[in-house]
């Protein structure tokens, strides 16, 4: 999906602000919310594709509002998916840990998704050879997915270079929807900024990984 | 979801969710202590100083850790979850890599930890991938004119890590002491590393 | 600049929520924002594409708060830019008028741009003949200028037909910043929904009015 | 911007402003009750009804106004800012147009006043673009299969009005009569016109 997840390139968030050091967690709260979250996580099928498509659902305002609130929202997204636990029992039970007495809902029947996994992990053998090889021009497809993709707006119908070959991965287009793995030969691709920006922008280059079917041979 | 849903202070939601899944079985309260500790305190940017300075201090480990990350950074005992395969940029003084996830906050946890609050806001993850070296200067890092930079925007499971260069006037220190110098940002390649 | 006002195509928004009728102020302070906007709009120059470029660069998840919350903020970046009034202004006006006994700073220095204008309003005569005619494949052009642009990211490197050929209007990427009006033919073309969002759209056509200068002969 | 200002609650901040830019002698009270009235009273899909009851019943203005908006409109008294240029297109029973600005809330004013707020929300800009007969059923319009769906981004100072088609069964009424059938959501292509 193009959500506000996908904001390479966008402007108008302002300047970084530096932190030099930080603790991991600021507050008590955010540390739960990282071990909630990947606790549910491995409950509703151990599936970080699943988890992330889950966080890109949360609304744009939510989603900006802050880091592990997005992440808490993704993980009801998630527990809700799978029938889990219900966003109505979440607020009844809120409603309760504040003091009212207010009823909680039935909790949903599990329908929790299984997915035949060819292993722990996101790396896969895939025994075709790959596509393509170092070196080659590869042209970004137009692709625009309803559900997850790891295939950025900002690259798309832009053309560039293999610079190499990373293990095969599981696809997240198809294992976030728990639909299968897929696997799926994945690349490092290298653009010009030139290419991305047009003309006028600074001189860099620019490193991503792609799976394969996101890209054909350059014309 | 319903507006009173929608505005939920997160300290509350964490609690609620908690409460709903401990209740049913599906997690445990211990496990969640276990995962705040861990992150607090045995994983974190210290275990990639120990990567830096061993690379410092010793050319096969560097050659080893630039050809094949994640065995060389397993030597040292580091490994598990964001870090499966892991890659290893070598900064110079002509070549400046730097990392982001735009899509997310992906990032090596077993030799950086959880990324500092700068790596996930928006202005970072948008701004790098277009004004590699305006975003820089924001962080304090002004490059010198004709540094080839290289940005490197984590898309798929491959994490990547920077090798910093080794500051001028280190020569007399030990691995150990190299490794206290190492900062977090410089293993992002937004900072390059001092001599004390 | 590409920002989180350029949102043809983003998804994550959820449904659209019906009112059938509805005042024009669901509040009076929307009311009073609204003409306030204009009035201040005016004294700052008269200048629409000044404005629009003000409530852009309004950050997003203030954008996305409430929409006469961005003009205010819009309205607010506007009379900042020409040193009429400055943020902090308001932030002190705003808590004296809520009874806090603050100190208010010192005005800003006004520096109001001036721009020569061909007249009222945004419709030009151009000499030049228009480059296109209707019935004309053309491309647009990857425009990312840092500035206000009325080309949206969604139609960029797409190919369309012109269907009409519309006045000739001051340039917004000029006008915006005061830089002069640059009048440009302006083109309707037309899209088709598989050229913006690939073959599983579905099947419509887009008509946008695009300025002389996005444009290129399609290949 | 601090803190503070970014979170003034607005209905305070549009006060401050006021209360600044009248001190200042740079706006008048008077103007501002003046646009509010304006906008509240004289200014509304009204106008925009009056010219689709004329052309569905006066040919020769129909064709006036898919030739010329701007001045067919004018002839009823309706123009103005945000109408310098207004085109009318025209529904049938096999094409469809609707309205959308996705970069700001570019509507035609002197016809159809201030846009609803689903004009200027993000789900509506963001999805007709892309989805228009998935919104336009959200909108409680269901379009026939096989119908030819034109959608109008207003990205210039072009406006865009929609006629309408005239329902079945409304052959006996007058002019007037037909105006009061006519909805804004008619007029911006997310909805059609009812017999009474």
């Amino acid at each position: 999906m193009d959500g506000i997840h996908d904001m390479g390139g966008m402007q108008g968030f302002g300047d970084v602000r530096v932190s030099k050091s930080e603790p991991p967690f600021s507050a008590p709260w955010q540390g739960k919310a990282f071990a909630l979250c990947l606790l549910a996580s491995r409950a509703a099928g151990a599936n970080v594709h699943a988890f992330r498509y889950a966080v890109e659902r949360v609304p744009p305002a939510d989603y900006l509002a802050s880091y592990y609130g997005r992440w808490l929202l993704g993980a009801q997204n998630l527990l809700a998916d799978s029938g889990m636990v219900s966003a109505e029992q979440v607020a009844a039970r809120a409603a309760r840990l504040s003091g009212h007495d207010v009823a909680e809902p039935k909790p949903p029947k599990p329908h929790k998704p299984r997915m035949p996994s060819g292993g722990p992990g996101n790396l896969r053998r895939v025994d075709t050879p790959p596509a393509f090889a170092v070196g080659d021009a590869v042209h970004v497809k137009d692709l625009h997915p309803a559900g997850h993709t790891r295939l950025p707006r900002y690259v798309r119908r832009r053309t560039g270079i293999v610079k190499a070959i990373q293990p095969a991965q599981v696809l997240p287009d198809s294992a976030a929807h728990f639909k299968g793995e897929d696997p799926a030969h994945v690349y490092s691709v290298e653009f010009s900024s030139r290419e991305l920006w047009g003309a006028g922008s600074e001189p860099f280059t620019l490193s991503i990984d792609l799976f394969e079917p996101y890209l054909e041979a350059a014309a | 979801m319903t507006g009173a849903q929608e505005h939920l202070d997160p300290a509350l939601r964490v609690e609620a969710l908690i409460s709903l899944l401990v209740e049913q079985g599906l997690i445990d309260q211990a496990a969640i202590d276990d995962l705040i500790k861990t992150y607090e305190q045995s994983i974190g940017p210290m275990n990639g100083a120990k990567v830096v300075a061993r690379a410092w201090t010793d050319p096969e480990y560097r050659e080893r850790l630039l050809a094949d990350g994640t065995a060389a950074i397993a030597e040292l005992g580091f490994n598990g979850q964001q870090g499966e395969h892991i890659v290893v940029l070598e900064n110079t003084p002509t070549v400046h890599h730097v990392v982001v996830c735009t899509l997310c906050s992906c990032y090596p946890w077993p030799v950086l930890g959880l990324p500092p609050s700068w790596y996930k806001d928006p202005a970072y993850r948008s701004g790098i991938v277009r004004e590699p070296r305006k975003v820089l200067a924001q962080l304090g890092l002004e490059l010198a004119e004709g540094t080839d930079i290289r940005v490197f925007d984590s898309s798929s499971e491959v994490r990547y890590m920077v090798l910093p260069e080794r500051p001028a006037g280190t020569e007399h220190l030990s691995e150990e002491d190299l490794a206290t110098l190492v900062t977090r940002d410089s293993m992002v390649g937004v900072a390059k590393v001092s001599a004390p």
